[in-house]
């Protein structure tokens, strides 16, 4: 009696249990039409991991985050692509041609491209890409992206709502798009590979509403004209990506492409028992797991540079108190910091670091020192001419000693010319294991030669970049950029008035030659270019804006099983519509 | 009651008024906000600036908040800042149920785990299944609940493969009975490795109410009438026993969620725990301040809802 | 009265194991007979060990209590002997007991109604209809003017007396042959105490039970009561009728209780204290138990304990001071 | 029955020693949505009463008749509604805490249970010191000095105030009680239900304890008791609370001889008792005790009152003089 | 009215008349303290607790090693003569971090414990002792604070201190776990200010200071000695979870809970145990060993409790 009563009240638990799942998998079901049928044994299935969930922003013009890039990868297309020497190629135009000054560009597209539903893909769509980005509420909406549209011929008036017209991207015909800037531009090409949007889908929504409607949110809805559609989802968990069959460079073969979102600490366990198939962007796997990785028979790994670098960051000036208040750059009124105003100083504390220790001991030698903050993908890369810093505690010493840094009090640690207490305050973000595994050992190797660090409280990345912009009391830094693939030009990053320039390095010289790199004529020239870059480089690694720690490998790892894997220096997704998986034996 | 009920929900109000302000001014104390994380060297930082600018985050603190109340007020939590066009309602809603589902099962687990243990221990002290119980209810306390989960998951989801390590729900769930089964089978080890300090203090609450009713007077009278031990611990022992149990269940309700955080965290489990963490790692305020009122809310009704369990399991108890 | 006695309990030994190898005997070598019909008081103070016989009667000690030895005849059959499931059949049927504190021993979660049927249908094979409306008509006749509202109350809702009636209610649903009470008015107020006892008398009439009535009370004992034992130290010290009791009380101790005991009938400037306490269950002096305070005690007293004898015809007594009179 | 008259009862005696007028104390019900006061339990309701120098005066009443609250609120532990509390001529009414401390070295209080009522984590010299420590300069010697004398005289050997309360046994731990109220030599003790958490044998010693004690140190008792036989014993005069009020005051004799209230008869044939010449015919009231929060209109006792007529449910009878230094609140003596 | 429940003749608190050589009497707390040392478990937890407390302190002299320092030659070594306990990913020596990392976990703690023990006390006396206005103005802070999101407070203190150091870790546990402390407190308190002794009190005059000190504390301080233990336990657990959101105590300064955090990767899990189950074991040994001992702490105050 009693048993039954206790049975009774279970199943009445599993029941209401059982109707909340149902209520909960009803949305998931309606996206899910298309996949129940072709959930074949024969499908051919493919799984990514990434370790953190998309946002699920699907619209190219608003996705923010590396994540989303792993699936508009596979659905989305530019007018252009990179190749391996990052050179630009064909992809949705099929040729184009600059005007003579470069500051126009005509591209002439593809006939044969259509959309995921259907409609076929024509130079409206790029100037409706471009219009959105250059929209007043484009901003409002959540949109960062006007980078690719500023340079545009017309772009304040239309931004500003003063006139409808946008003179900027002009579409001759059907197929005939024409990018007009207002000077010449030396990465036009660069500005005009931005992904493409349908016009058809999203005419009649307004920009403000774009990135909350279903087109840019959903599975079936967000559409493209890439080798695969995105079909299904299971928000925060899996991404469904299914393959286009009538993709212009030809079906692809596999049906179908799975993205899971897996706890980093145990994607290398699920790769080993080959319930993922690659581990790739944007972080590829960790160097400590080479060895590891290395074993399994049926992992190949693929080990290449990485688009960028750590760096330990002096700071060179602060700004005043009213410019930050004002959110204003101005180099004029910088206040210089004191105590790594002496170029020795900063010197010594390059000479000071042990960058192959480092490599070594974090990165397990999967990565190498360079000395240039130009990729050194580029061509521009100059590997000689700038100083090298190889690791000299002695020249450091000696350094420190001669700039009247000694130990005065015999503390251990040195005090600054006129005696007094130096502490540099390093601080450093949360986010990326080794950097913050990186910041006790560099202090380390900085007190080893008598630097007194205070090494401060690691931040989350906002609370990090808000004090690195604004505070008055750090003098070193570490902070990891990747680099545009586009285009070597350090500006944004390094000149004076940059934002970015944290160190509020303020070099005038090196602003020149920055410039100089970029004024046309003379910057369509590549080898005049390279040498103006080269003695930038010099320059760059003479002052020491910051020391360029290291540069890590990126380490994809993939089941063997898939072929066509073809990365580009950037990315692992490259050429995605030729991947395809060996049939099981 | 219903005043009683009324009364309390009376003074949610100022305490949910009071914490929205600590919480608004918490949140613009902490330096950052959700652009200044994205550091893009193709990206002017201009934008940024602009957008700032059109979100309102360079108007006075008390401007800002007011005109995130007179939204709230009307039920508009505004839109994700880091999930760019996601209304926050809607994002929140869509990870709760992922959450309510692991909380359940793990309450659920918790009970019928920890009460027939606890009252057979309290039945028989000092017998070996006790020990067991009170050695396994030490240990689930000393335990920190992520490193119990990353050995779960290493165990029984890769070594063993009996369970899935991540997510909460089978691609190929299509509802019914057997898309419920997927749900449970996803839930066991997060939901065991939430509710295993909880099962453990449920244990040890369960074995001591039991034998402190055990050697109360009603007790010795329901024998002196006759009644089977069985009848005298399933029904006049139970309910009372239970008394204490259900309050803390009550206040369970609003702890689930701070205990998700890290559950979560460890499988990949996307519920608000998880959201809750990103968005303060992203100062996305406006999923922040939804989630606090949130969270402050189920804490809030949690305690009501102890309350009023308590009244109708103990009928001594009367609001009013 | 020379009938069959209903209970006959012989050298009962209740005994509990404390920590430190401590040994409570807190029941020692208690006999006694019930007759039919009859109330048979229990008197002592605290720690006499009037309870632990109670409930050695019902089989209700708890570790780390246990019956060491002696048997409990009820109707014949000795108790000691049945299984636990065969005594279920006998509590709250045969046997009913009401205890002390009505606040406490029921249970505060189920409605007196619930209690009441929960006995009835345990013990009858009885629907729940005619469970209800026997438990109305028992309600009814332990003085609930409003049974049908009562049995839907929870036991805070009444008062302490109406508890206690209550509880007899319980007690007396299945028309037991023997009924405990065990201090039933101790908590009560005075108005109300007599309420319930002269309940309990009328009840012991209409029902025809016989009554073990536990109390400290010797005015309670005057009144209610046929026969009288006096336990001390867990042994019946003196056991005969109540009118000889006060006539003539043979034990030096329950002298000692009737000159310590205020009343409103006898004025005197002091009271006759008895010195000192009872002494724990697991620390009785040697020899006699109450050796120690007792203000005749002898060398012999100190050295082994007296006997209970037949002093006087049915008039009992543990004392050195008497002989035996067969 | 030899009655020895201890003392002259003090019918003529006018030595007030304390003196409470129209004494009230509610305690406030709350109720409703705000949490307002919607009713009151009168605890004590309208009292007036003296007490002599030296004499005892019992306070019988069953529980939730305000004896206890009464005792209380005149030694100012809990502070009255309304009325006014005279001790010595003095008016402690509305005395701050700080301005009733010297007034309560005269005024002390022994409580029911001997359990609850002496601080578990105090030595028994702690807990005697203690109102030495708080209301005299004495110093530490002196302080021993009144410790030890006052054990002796409570019968505690002095060699035991090194233990803990747990270590003696309930009338023990009664006596440390009074010791500690009678430490300070007041002049009028509370005693609130002092033995009836005892066993008879022990209630017997610290009965004939309190009486050698009033005599030897001339005090004067409160005594609230449920049990009449223990306040028949120990008063000179007895008070009957009914509700929070007092139905019925009379020295003892009068009132055990011949009461006047229907409710003291009651009381009075309800006590059983051993002997069985002198047993009454037993009035046994119906029904409870009303709530003290909605007391009945007019004479509380009405609704149990076997003699109650239309003019109980109407009108509050007040105390009357019959005499004798007997006074009823009942109708039926108008 | 009696006490007639006569089992509790045989309870062992009723006093033993027979003794009466014992002229000075044991105080509840030396009595608590004889019950404590029959509690084996509590006993053995007491001695294995000292032992581990020793050897942190003994930390200088059992290992030569920097717990800070680095060596990236030799990095996730395994158990060798030099490394006892081999290496971890930053080249530390895992022994010494784990007798350094103890002590900084047991600071943690204590010091945490004792913090909150000093806000609950004084606002839970307050509270239980005074009542009404400030009373429900005591509590509803504590109400605001159990609804304040913590990881919120944590970050943002968190980021507006550059240099989260033991003191300022243990102030955040403390500022925010107040509310239970005082809440048990003021419990305590408004049930003792119903106990008859302190009515007593009130008779012969004590103020109010005396009251607090000398009549409530002293019978409050079972729970709360209970209780600060089992927080203690629960604060070395709160490190190691907030070390594992990256909120505790920062590297290279080792903690017992930053070590098993930084261990929480699977190939740590499964090639280097040295790295993970030491550290893990010494937490769990550690909270097994202060709950027992608040265990033992609660049967020895309250003899009639059961829990476990």
């Amino acid at each position: 009696m009693k048993k039954r009563k206790a049975w009774l009240s279970f199943l009445a638990f599993l029941f209401i249990f059982g109707i909340l799942t149902a209520c909960g998998n009803n949305e998931e079901a309606d996206s899910d039409e298309q996949s129940d049928e072709g959930e074949s044994q024969e499908e051919s299935i493919l799984v990514g991991v990434m370790d953190t969930a998309p946002t699920g922003q699907f619209n190219p013009i608003f996705y923010e985050e590396a994540y989303e890039a792993n699936i508009l990868s596979f659905t989305h297309e530019s007018l252009l692509t990179q190749n391996k020497k990052l050179e630009f190629e064909p992809l949705l135009a099929e040729s184009w041609e600059f005007n003579e000054d470069h500051s126009s560009v005509t591209f002439k597209l593809r006939q044969d491209v259509y959309w995921h539903d259907g409609e076929q893909f024509t130079a409206d769509d790029v100037v409706f890409t471009y219009k959105s980005i250059a929209d007043p509420d484009y901003i409002k909406a959540g949109g960062v992206r006007t980078s690719y549209v500023t340079k545009l011929v017309g772009y304040e008036e239309y931004n500003s709502g003063e006139t409808d017209e946008f003179p900027g991207v002009v579409a001759e015909d059907d197929f005939t798009v024409t990018f007009n800037f207002k000077e010449p531009n030396v990465i036009a090409l660069a500005d005009a590979s931005f992904p493409i949007i349908p016009e058809h889908i999203f005419k009649d929504i307004p920009v403000i509403d774009m990135p909350s409607a279903d087109e840019s949110l959903l599975p079936n809805k967000v559409i493209g004209t890439g080798p695969y559609k995105f079909t299904q989802m299971i928000e925060g968990q899996e991404y469904h990506l299914t393959k286009n069959e009538n993709y212009w460079q030809g079906e692809p073969q596999i049906e179908k492409v799975v993205w899971k979102v897996v706890n980093q600490d145990i994607i290398l366990s699920l790769l080993e028992k080959g319930e993922i198939d690659f581990v790739a962007d944007p972080n590829g796997f960790q160097a400590a797991d080479y060895d590891k990785v290395d074993s399994m028979d049926h992992v190949k790994i693929i080990e290449q540079m990485d688009f960028g670098y750590q760096i330990l960051g002096f700071i060179h000036n602060f700004r005043t108190e009213e410019d930050m208040e004002n959110g204003v750059i101005n180099p004029d009124n910088f206040v210089p910091n004191e105590k790594l105003a002496d170029k020795r100083v900063r010197q010594a504390i390059a000479y000071a670091i042990n960058r192959p220790y480092l490599i070594k001991g974090l990165l397990h030698d999967r990565g190498q020192v360079i000395n240039s903050p130009i990729a050194k993908q580029f061509e521009y890369f100059d590997g000689e001419n700038p100083e090298q810093y190889e690791f000299n505690p002695e020249k450091a010493k000696q350094l420190l000693d001669e700039a009247g840094y000694v130990d005065t009090n015999g503390d251990g640690f040195r005090e600054d010319p006129n005696g007094n207490e130096w502490v540099l305050n390093m601080a450093y973000p949360k986010g990326n294991v080794i950097r913050e595994k990186s910041a006790p050992i560099i202090e380390e190797m900085l007190e080893e030669v008598g630097i007194n660090i205070n090494l401060l409280q690691p931040l989350d990345m906002s609370a990090y970049v808000e004090q690195l912009t604004n505070n008055t009391e750090w003098d070193l830094y570490l902070l990891g950029w990747s680099l545009s693939t586009t285009d070597p030009d350090p500006s944004g990053l390094w000149t004076a008035a940059d934002a970015y320039n944290f160190g509020r390095w303020n070099n005038p010289e090196a602003d020149a030659l920055v410039q100089k790199a970029i004024t046309p004529p003379n910057a369509f020239d590549s080898e005049f270019r390279k040498q103006v870059y080269s003695d930038w480089q010099v320059m760059f690694q003479d002052d020491l804006p910051a020391l360029i720690l290291y540069v890590k490998n990126t380490l994809y790892a993939y089941n063997t099983r898939l072929k066509g894997v073809n990365p580009s220096p950037a990315s692992f997704l490259n050429d995605v519509h030729k991947w395809y998986l060996e049939s099981e034996e | 009651m219903y005043q009683y009920i009324f009364r309390r929900i009376l003074v949610f109000i100022p305490m949910l008024f009071a914490l929205t302000i600590i919480v608004f001014a918490l949140l613009k104390a902490a330096p950052g906000d959700p652009y200044s994380k994205i550091l893009d060297p193709d990206l002017d930082p201009s934008v940024l600036e602009e957008a700032r600018e059109a979100k309102g985050y360079n108007d006075p603190i008390p401007v800002q908040y007011f005109r995130w109340l007179s939204m709230a007020a009307q039920g508009d939590f505004g839109e994700s800042i880091r999930y760019v066009g996601r209304d926050v309602s809607e994002l929140i809603l869509s990870r709760l149920p992922n959450t309510l589902y692991l909380g359940v099962f793990s309450l659920f687990v918790t009970l019928i785990v920890a009460i027939p243990i606890g009252i057979y221990s309290a039945r028989n002290p000092y017998s070996p299944l006790d020990y067991f119980a009170t050695g396994f209810g030490f240990f689930g306390l000393a335990v920190p609940n992520f490193f119990f989960g990353l050995v779960a998951i290493y165990l029984f989801a890769i070594q063993l493969g009996w369970f899935p390590s991540q997510g909460y729900i089978s691609v190929s769930n299509s509802g019914g009975f057997g898309g419920f089964l997927d749900r449970l089978h996803h839930l066991v080890l997060p939901g065991l490795t939430l509710g295993l300090a909880s099962t453990a203090s449920y244990m040890r609450y369960m074995r001591s109410e039991v034998l402190t009713v055990l050697g109360s007077d009603y007790i010795r009278t329901a024998r002196a009438k006759g009644l089977t031990e069985r009848t005298v611990l399933y029904k006049h022992t139970l309910r009372n026993a239970l008394i204490p149990i259900i309050t803390l269940f009550g206040f369970e309700f609003g702890a689930i969620v701070s205990g998700a955080v890290i559950t979560e965290g460890v499988f990949t489990f996307p519920g608000i725990g998880m959201l809750l963490l990103e968005s303060i790692g992203n100062r996305d305020y406006p999923v922040i301040m939804a989630l606090t009122l949130m969270f402050g809310l189920f804490i809030l009704v949690g305690n009501l809802i102890a309350d009023i369990l308590y009244s109708i399991v103990d009928p001594r108890i009367r609001y009013d | 009265m020379e009938k069959t006695p209903i209970l006959e309990v012989k050298d009962l030994k209740t005994y509990f194991y404390l920590e430190g190898n401590k040994v409570a005997k807190a029941v020692d070598g208690v006999d006694f007979q019930i007759y039919p019909g009859e109330t048979v008081a229990l008197v002592g103070e605290s720690g006499s060990g009037k309870s632990i016989t109670s409930l050695s009667i019902m089989k209700l000690i708890d570790k780390p209590g246990k019956i060491e030895g002696g048997s409990i005849l009820f109707s014949g059959t000795d108790l000691i002997s049945l299984t636990e499931k065969q005594m279920t059949k006998i509590r709250g049927n045969d046997m009913a007991m009401i205890f002390q504190e009505p606040m406490t021993a029921l249970n505060p979660v189920f409605t007196i109604g619930n209690q009441i049927m929960e006995s009835l249908r345990k013990h009858q094979k009885i629907s729940k209809k005619e469970a209800y409306i026997k438990a109305v008509e028992l309600l009814k006749i332990v003085g609930f003017p409003r049974a049908e509202e009562t049995i839907r109350e929870y036991p805070h809702q009444l008062s302490g007396g109406m508890r206690q009636r209550a509880m007899i209610a319980i007690a007396l649903s299945c028309n037991p042959k023997l009924l405990i009470a065990d201090e039933p008015t101790t908590a009560l107020d005075a108005t109300i105490q007599a309420q319930i006892l002269t309940l309990l008398d009328e009840m012991k009439e209409k029902f025809h039970m016989s009554i073990l009535l536990i109390t400290h009370d010797l005015g309670i004992v005057a009144e209610h009561a046929d026969r009288v034992m006096v336990m001390y130290g867990g042994q019946i010290v003196e056991s005969t009728s109540v009118e000889r009791l006060f006539e003539n009380p043979l034990h030096p101790y329950t002298r000692g209780l009737l000159e310590s005991l205020p009343s409103i009938d006898r004025e005197v400037e002091r009271l006759g204290a008895i010195k000192g306490i009872v002494p724990p269950a697991f620390n009785f002096p040697k020899g006699c138990r109450f050796s120690d305070r007792c203000p005749y005690a002898m060398e012999e007293c100190h050295q082994s304990n007296p006997k209970l004898l037949e002093i006087e015809t049915n008039h009992q007594a543990r004392c050195f001071l008497y002989k035996e009179s067969v | 029955m030899t009655i020895t008259e201890k003392k002259v009862i003090q019918e003529t005696n006018n030595d007030t020693i304390l003196e409470v007028n129209n004494l009230k104390k509610y305690f406030p019900i709350k109720g409703g949505v705000l949490r307002r006061t919607v009713g009151h339990v009168k605890a004590v309701d309208d009292v007036s009463l003296k007490v002599f120098r030296g004499e005892t005066l019992g306070i019988v009443g069953e529980s939730g008749s305000g004896k206890s609250t009464l005792g209380r609120v005149i030694l100012r532990l809990l502070s009255p509604t309304d009325g006014q509390i005279l001790f010595e001529n003095e008016d402690i009414t509305s005395k701050s805490n700080r301005q009733l401390r010297p007034i309560r070295k005269d005024m002390q209080i022994v409580f029911q249970d001997p359990y609850a009522s002496l601080n578990p984590s105090m030595s028994v010299q702690e807990l005697i010191e203690e109102p030495l420590i708080v209301q005299t300069n004495l110093d530490k010697n002196e302080r021993k000095k009144k410790v030890n004398e006052i054990l002796d005289k409570v019968g505690l050997r002095t060699s035991d105030q090194l233990k803990y309360p747990h270590e003696f046994s309930g009338g023990q731990r009664q006596r440390i009680s009074i010791a500690r109220a009678l430490v300070l030599n007041p002049k009028f003790v509370v005693c609130d239900e002092p033995v009836s958490a005892l066993d008879v044998s022990i209630q017997a010693q610290v009965l004939n304890l309190m009486a050698d004690l009033q005599d030897e140190l001339n005090l004067t008792y409160l005594f609230i008791s449920h049990d009449l036989s223990v306040v028949k014993h120990i008063s000179d005069r007895v008070a009957v609370m009914y509700l929070g009020r007092i139905a019925e005051v009379a020295p003892k004799r009068e009132i055990y001889e011949k009461p006047l209230h229907p409710y003291t008869q009651a009381l009075l044939s309800s006590i059983p008792t051993v002997d069985k010449n002198s047993r009454r015919e037993k009035i046994i009231l119906q029904g409870d005790l009303p709530s003290p929060s909605n007391p009945p209109s007019g004479c509380p006792f009405r609704t149990r009152c076997p003699k109650a007529f239309d003019l109980c449910s109407e009108v509050r009878p007040e105390l009357k003089d019959m005499g004798n230094n007997h006074y009823v609140a009942c109708h039926l003596y108008e | 009215m009696m006490e007639t429940n006569e089992q509790l003749s045989v309870n062992p608190n009723v006093p033993d008349q027979i003794s009466n050589k014992a002229q000075k009497g044991k105080t509840p707390l030396q009595l608590a303290f004889g019950r404590f040392k029959k509690n084996k478990a509590a006993m053995v937890s007491v001695f294995v607790l000292l032992f581990i407390i020793l050897a942190i302190i003994a930390a200088p002299l059992l290992t030569d090693h920097d717990p800070e320092k680095s060596n990236l030659l030799m990095v996730e070594q395994g158990p060798s003569s030099e490394h006892i306990l081999g290496t971890d990913s930053s080249g530390r020596d895992i022994f010494a971090r784990l007798l350094y990392g103890g002590r900084i976990s047991l600071i943690i703690g204590f010091s945490a414990m004792i913090f909150t023990l000093i806000i609950g006390v004084i606002l839970g006396s307050i509270a239980g002792y005074y009542g009404g206005k400030i009373d429900s103005i005591i509590m509803r802070a504590a109400d605001m604070m159990l609804i304040l999101p913590f990881l919120l407070l944590v970050l943002v203190i968190v980021s507006i201190i550059p240099k989260v150091t033991i003191s300022i870790f243990v102030t955040i546990i403390a500022l925010t776990s107040w509310p239970s402390l005082t809440r048990i407190v003021r419990g305590t308190f408004l049930s003792l200010r119903e106990q008859e002794f302190v009515l007593g009190a009130k008779a012969i005059g004590a103020s109010d200071l005396r009251i607090i000190f000398k009549h409530f504390i002293p019978n409050a301080i079972g729970p709360i000695v209970v209780n600060a233990t089992l927080m203690m336990a629960s604060y070395i657990i709160a490190e190691s979870a907030l070390s594992f959101i990256g909120f505790g105590i920062q590297q290279p300064t080792p903690t017992w809970g930053n070590m098993i955090s930084e261990a929480q990767n699977l190939r740590i899990l499964e090639n280097q145990p040295e790295a993970w189950i030491p550290p893990g074991m010494a937490i769990l040994i550690t909270v097994l060993c202060i709950n027992f001992i608040g265990d033992g702490l609660r049967d020895a105050f309250d003899p009639k409790s059961n829990k476990r």
